[in-house]
């Protein structure tokens, strides 16, 4: 009976309803684009009204907010953060450093295109991108969710050889727990 | 100020041989010496003559010269007067002497020297790591350091930026300065 | 046989009217907080939404069997005292074990429910849930001398124990305890502040020091456990105080109106005010309050 | 041969036949130990009935041996406590030093204990009384380590005590020509007033200090963290408690004619509340195991004390049960923390950390002796605080029961120390070799917790005996005014009914614990304590990220300036204070000729001018 398909067809429905309106964020406040944060959280664009919320710690957040540049330190910082996390999750690439390094283009310390290395669901474009275009950014994603399209974190799972490769190209000492689930 | 920047130039001239002074007007006193005397006039500075307070220390690549040059500006809150106290190691073999017995903040400027620049102090006491993390190659600072190419070589380049000009391109064009040739090849 | 299903049966309902009233309770006090703000907030319904989703969320990884029992000893303590409280007047509905136990019980029974968390806080390893545990449970010392002592003032004042005691000695004088110790219900609701963890004593999960303090490593069913046990608690602790102070309630509507009215007082204090250090909030009740606390047992013992 | 006396006989030829077995046998050793104590049980329980005495007459002393059923309820905690911790200590003491005078100090302060209380005259009381004294100092001083510091305290502070007895006792003597004890209660009340006071006062200097009442309380925390943990067991857990028994007695029978709410009562009372106070905020500030328990050792007894001294039926009841509740949870948290200390090589909180993993049992032991401690329902710790304060309660003494409820309240602070600094957070790699304790020693740990968590349910099994011990001492009948099996009231008639409370509690929580481990739980995997969201930092196997220093620091930063006063520091004052007087004394003796003759010539004209003026 709880296999059946149709009734997990529901489950699913109303399962990513209840996700698609709860989403709790861990930010994780790399570069310029945590400014832009508070912004969005208090009174004049008020992300709480979509269910958007602050976590604290990836343990109990859905969605990792990447806000600008990555420096090759981060990034295993970052990983390591996405790794903890529980499914099903979701990440937000926020801002032109993450799409294509922005004016880091050249950096010696900074990656340039963020879903090489961890499975971005939605890209926030814009240098900075204000909190209006923020907000669109979690309404995307939520209609991702709604389709059941927002499937990064299979994508990640499907592909970990892939990811590591990229990983630990950039990040020579590799030290971390084992990935499995 | 000026007969207590001429008074002081005058001592530090007496004591170390090889300090030359080069005079820039306003607060500012400026010594060359040999990487030798380094500790010994910090310490003058320091105790002597009441310069307390170390500013900064950094460092120049005279890529041409072949050499390092690691400025210390200290400053002296009593007669509102700073330092720069020069020296040249030269690039191939840049080592000198640890100062953080004289100013423990010194520390953290040096670690910063010897990750980018590869500046190695006598007798630091410090984790091999400090802004970069398993760095390996030429530190990234020096100007022989093809950053670009490192980046490109390094990480994934998303396409479609091909055609986007250098700002700093754009900016000769329209100031019309004529950019020298090593600079055209380093200053990226 | 039969009367004990009926009684498991009336406990199930009263635990699901616990959690409804208690989830939208929070989801009220975060719309409220939203509209002082200034903002539109998120609908009332949010904390369910909340809860489905955490349910719903996978939960990979524990940390040790004390993990799971942290939890379930809080929610022991939350469902445990709805049981004691009689949660209408007359005792017909849901009158679940309110005769078995009294108030001196009771509050024993509510300091559990912090200490079995803090063990699975413990478990964790995370240096700051352990941080955020020592920081709550000093403060529960701080806040839990007043509250006892608006107790004791009550209990000598009518000469009994139980809670069904005080409130039948509020419908036969016909007067509500507030009006009749005045004194007890200021230093009782004083340390409902600190019991209620809102700003200024939210120091326990301190999100932007402690990150989120003992639920830090908690994600999935443990903090869909901890959320439906803390919004019962507030429940509990809400009708335990309509009991105490406001004469109970005759039917589920007065019941909400005294209730809310009453989570009003720490919700509203809570959004003007910063956050105390944890020093601070002890002494802060070991200040005003318990100066009431002594004026409520003296009135007691004179009158 | 009268059994009494074939009891005392085999404890003290256990005594020595097994001090001399360790030079033949190890294993001849144990057994002798194990039997030298559990065959004296047997027999006393199965062969002594209460109120039957025997007389006897050595030296021209009358002597009288027998046990009352007050005495039998101490005599439960003396034997049961002793048989169970002395095959947890054939365990502990393996492969140490001084094995055999270890066991003979345990034979023979049990032997002692059960003497005091089988004793019904002074003499043989008083004896016994020193003999229990000079087992547990040997005791104290066991491990050769601050013989100096601990040992002299805990010797001056028994010594300090044993004479005001002895004072009382040749008092006595010298007013009714007898030593027995119930000569005395028969004469007490026609005693002039001053004896009034001064008798009971003498008597309560001599018990407090072996309960560790509040000025007296010194000795304690060094000496309790001194010893080696499987006797301390017992020194907390049944020795202490000899104190209380003397305690009860004085209040009880004594002062009886004294009401309830009189000065005395009260003094003793509060000194009792302040106790249980300081004695938590100082365990709470402990970083050491040992002197942690041994700090909240002061302040259960603290709690039992206030109980005794209130007198009615009500605290007598609850202090009779918090001694016996005490005995448990104390005897198996000493028992831990002595397993702990064998298995790592520590007991400081600072060291040990996440344990939980490698010695659950005596984790499962310790988690619920603390929350039979913390006075938690449903175990058993509960039972007897609800007691405590609804007496204190119905006794119109509200400024105590807030005391008392804030040092319960605070007790929570070091029980969540305990089991945090011991089992939980990170487990370091420095202990990763550590085993569970053996068998031998685990067993008698869980008997114990057991017993907390059943009397939790139902305290009728232990409240008929205290019943029975009561109405000896002159209580009216307390079951089904205060107490059914599993039932237990108040003096308004409010109840608390065990039984239900414990189903309900143990069903919610089977519930969601199960709830909790059955959800998703082919896919929850367990991961180390190094895994955890520290900023996306992974921590190395080295890095010691566990909490322990300064543990409750803003705690105790709110409560300094009452911590900031010591008792000791008065002793040390005293102590030095003293010191220099007889320095004073000892410049007199210069060793010069010439100042003698002058102090014969001072001593002289003295003389005379005295001659003058009085005969003169």
């Amino acid at each position: 009976m709880m296999n059946d398909k149709n009734s997990q067809k529901i489950v699913d429905i109303i399962q990513n309803y209840a996700r698609l309106h709860s989403l709790f964020v861990l930010a994780y406040g790399t570069g310029c684009g945590a400014i832009e944060i508070p912004p969005t959280m208090t009174s004049r664009y008020d992300a709480e009204r979509f269910g958007i919320r602050g976590a604290a710690t990836p343990r109990q957040a859905d969605v990792l907010l990447i806000t600008g540049y990555l420096t090759t330190k981060t990034l295993k910082r970052v990983i390591r953060v996405y790794e903890q996390m529980q499914d099903p999750k979701y990440v937000i690439g926020f801002g032109s450093c993450t799409i294509n390094g922005g004016m880091y283009w050249d950096s010696y310390n900074t990656i340039k295109v963020l879903d090489k290395y961890l499975p971005v669901d939605v890209y926030i474009n814009g240098c900075m991108p204000r909190p209006e275009a923020v907000i669109a950014g979690f309404v995307k994603l939520q209609s991702l969710i709604r389709e059941g399209k927002a499937e990064g974190a299979k994508l990640y799972k499907d592909n970990l050889e892939q990811y590591r490769e990229n990983q630990k190209k950039v990040i020579p000492n590799w030290v971390m727990p084992e990935y499995n689930w | 100020m000026e007969e207590i920047k001429s008074k002081i130039i005058e001592r530090i001239k007496a004591n170390f041989s090889d300090a030359k002074n080069k005079s820039y007007p306003g607060d500012r006193i400026d010594f060359s010496v040999n990487k030798e005397t380094i500790p010994s006039i910090l310490f003058y500075l320091k105790d002597e003559m009441g310069f307390k307070h170390l500013s900064h220390i950094t460092c120049v690549d005279w890529l041409e010269e072949n050499e390092f040059e690691v400025i210390f500006i200290i400053w002296s809150p009593l007669e509102k007067l700073k330092v720069f106290v020069r020296t040249r190691l030269d690039r191939d073999n840049p080592v000198m002497d640890n100062i953080d017995v004289i100013w423990r903040q010194a520390h953290t400027y040096e670690r910063e020297m010897r990750e980018m620049f590869g500046i190695q102090f006598n007798g630091l006491e410090a984790p091999q790591d400090f802004l970069l993390e398993d760095w390996e190659g030429m530190p990234p600072m020096r100007r022989d350091f093809d950053t670009e190419g490192y980046a490109a070589e390094t990480f994934f380049e998303r396409p479609g930026r091909e055609d986007a000009k250098d700002v700093r391109e754009i900016l000769t064009e329209r100031s019309g300065e004529i950019v020298p040739d090593f600079a055209k090849k380093y200053s990226r | 046989m039969e009367p004990i299903l009926y009684k498991v049966f009336g406990a199930v309902v009263t635990i699901i009217l616990a959690f409804v009233v208690g989830m939208t309770y929070m989801g009220l006090s975060r719309k409220i907080t939203a509209r002082v703000q200034n903002r539109v907030g998120p609908p009332v319904y949010q904390n369910f939404l909340d809860a489905l989703k955490l349910i719903s969320k996978k939960t990979a990884i524990h940390h040790g069997i004390m993990q799971m029992m942290g939890p379930a000893f809080f929610m022991v303590t939350s469902i445990g005292s709805l049981m004691f409280i009689p949660v209408l007047n007359d005792g017909r509905f849901f009158s679940n074990l309110n005769f078995e136990g009294d108030l001196v019980f009771l509050l024993y029974l509510m300091v559990f429910g912090p200490l079995g968390m803090a063990l699975g806080a413990g478990q964790t390893g995370n240096p700051n849930s352990a941080i955020g545990v020592t920081r709550g449970l000093s403060q529960m010392v701080g806040f839990e001398i007043p509250w006892v002592m608006a107790l004791v003032a009550l209990m000598i004042q009518y000469d009994t124990t139980s809670i069904v005691g005080l409130m039948e000695a509020q419908s036969a004088s016909g007067t509500w305890l507030v009006f009749s110790s005045p004194f007890a219900f200021i230093a009782a609701v004083l340390a409902m502040l600190g019991m209620f963890r809102y700003s200024p004593f939210d120091i326990v999960g301190a999100p932007t020091e402690l990150a989120s303090g003992p639920v830090a490593e908690n994600g999935g069913k443990y903090l869909f456990t901890m959320m439906s046990s803390n919004s019962i608690f507030a429940f509990v602790k809400l009708t335990l105080y309509v009991d105490l102070f406001l004469g109970g309630a005759d039917n589920l509507i007065e019941l909400l109106i005294k209730t809310f009215a009453i989570y009003l007082i720490p919700m509203l204090y809570g959004l003007v005010s910063p956050r105390y250090r944890t020093e601070q909030a002890v002494r802060y009740f070991w200040g005003w309050p318990l100066f009431f606390g002594f004026l409520a047992i003296m009135y007691a013992v004179v009158f | 041969m009268e059994m009494i006396h074939l009891i005392l006989i085999i404890f003290l030829g256990g005594a020595v036949l097994t001090y001399f077995a360790g030079k033949v046998n190890d294993i001849l050793r144990d057994a002798l130990f194990i039997l030298s104590i559990l065959v004296p049980a047997i027999l006393f329980f199965t062969n002594v009935n209460p109120e039957s005495y025997i007389d006897l007459s050595i030296a021209g002393f009358n002597m009288k041996w027998g046990i009352t059923h007050f005495g039998w309820i101490f005599s439960l905690i003396v034997l049961g406590l002793g048989v169970i911790v002395s095959f947890y200590a054939v365990s502990f003491m393996k492969g140490r030093d001084k094995v055999g005078s270890f066991y003979f100090n345990f034979i023979l302060s049990i032997g002692a204990m059960l003497g005091i209380l089988l004793s019904q005259d002074f003499v043989s009381f008083f004896i016994f009384w020193e003999i229990m004294t000079w087992s547990s100092y040997l005791m104290v001083v066991y491990n050769g380590n601050q013989v100096q510091k601990i040992g002299i305290k805990y010797f001056v502070f028994s010594a300090v005590g044993a004479y005001a007895m002895l004072m009382a006792i040749v008092i006595t003597h010298s007013i009714t020509g007898s030593f027995l004890i119930t000569d005395l209660i028969a004469v007490f009340p026609q005693l002039s007033n001053q004896m009034h006071i001064l008798i009971p006062i003498l008597f309560l200097i001599g018990f407090g200090v072996k309960s560790a009442m509040m000025p007296l309380h010194v000795w304690a925390p060094g000496a309790y963290s001194n010893t080696p943990m499987a006797y301390t067991s017992v020194f907390s857990g049944a020795l202490s408690k000899m104190g209380v028994y003397g305690m009860v007695l004085i209040m009880i029978t004594l002062i009886s004619h004294i009401p309830e709410g009189h000065w005395f009562r009260e003094v003793i009372a509060w000194m009792g509340a302040f106790t249980a106070v300081l004695g938590t905020l100082w365990a709470v500030a402990q970083d050491d195991a040992k002197k942690l328990l041994a700090y909240s050792s002061v302040a259960q007894l603290g709690y039992i004390i206030t109980g005794v001294a209130i007198g009615t039926e009500l605290a007598m009841l609850s202090a009779l049960f918090l001694s016996i509740l005490h005995a448990l949870f104390k005897g198996t948290l000493f028992m831990a923390v002595g397993a702990i200390e064998k298995q790592t090589g520590t007991s400081n909180f600072t060291e040990v950390s996440g344990l939980i993993r490698k010695m659950p049992w005596t984790f499962l032991a310790s988690l619920m002796a603390i929350i039979a401690l913390a006075g938690i329902p449903p175990l058993g710790g509960f039972v007897g605080k609800w007691m405590l304060y609804e007496s204190l309660i119905n006794s119109n003494h509200y400024i105590l029961v807030i005391m008392i409820f804030f040092s319960s309240t605070a007790a929570f602070l070091y029980c969540y120390k305990f089991l945090f600094g011991f089992f939980l957070g990170q487990e370091e790699k420095e202990w990763a070799h550590v085993k569970e304790a053996p068998a031998l020693m685990v067993v008698p740990m869980i008997i114990l917790a057991a017993g907390t968590f059943i009397l939790g349910a139902y305290p009728g099994l232990i409240l008929s005996p205290i019943d029975a011990g009561m109405q000896a001492i002159g209580f009216e009948a307390t079951q089904g005014h205060y107490w059914e099996m599993s039932v237990i009231l108040n003096q308004w008639g409010d109840q608390v009914v065990l039984q239900p409370i414990v189903y309900a509690i143990f069903a919610i929580f089977l519930f969601f614990f199960l709830f909790l481990f059955f959800k998703s739980r082919k896919n929850t995997r367990y991961v180390t304590t190094k895994d955890i969201s520290s900023s996306g930092e992974v921590p190395l196997e080295h890095e010691n990220l566990t909490f322990s220093q300064n543990f409750f620091q803003p705690f105790l930063r709110a409560v300094e300036p009452v911590m900031r006063r010591q008792i000791d520091k008065y002793y040390n004052e005293f102590g030095r204070g003293l010191e220099a007087i007889f320095d004073f004394g000892r410049r007199i003796y210069t060793g010069n000729g010439q100042t003698y003759a002058i102090y014969v010539i001072i001593f002289v004209i003295i003389l005379l001018f005295f001659k003058n003026n009085l005969f003169g």
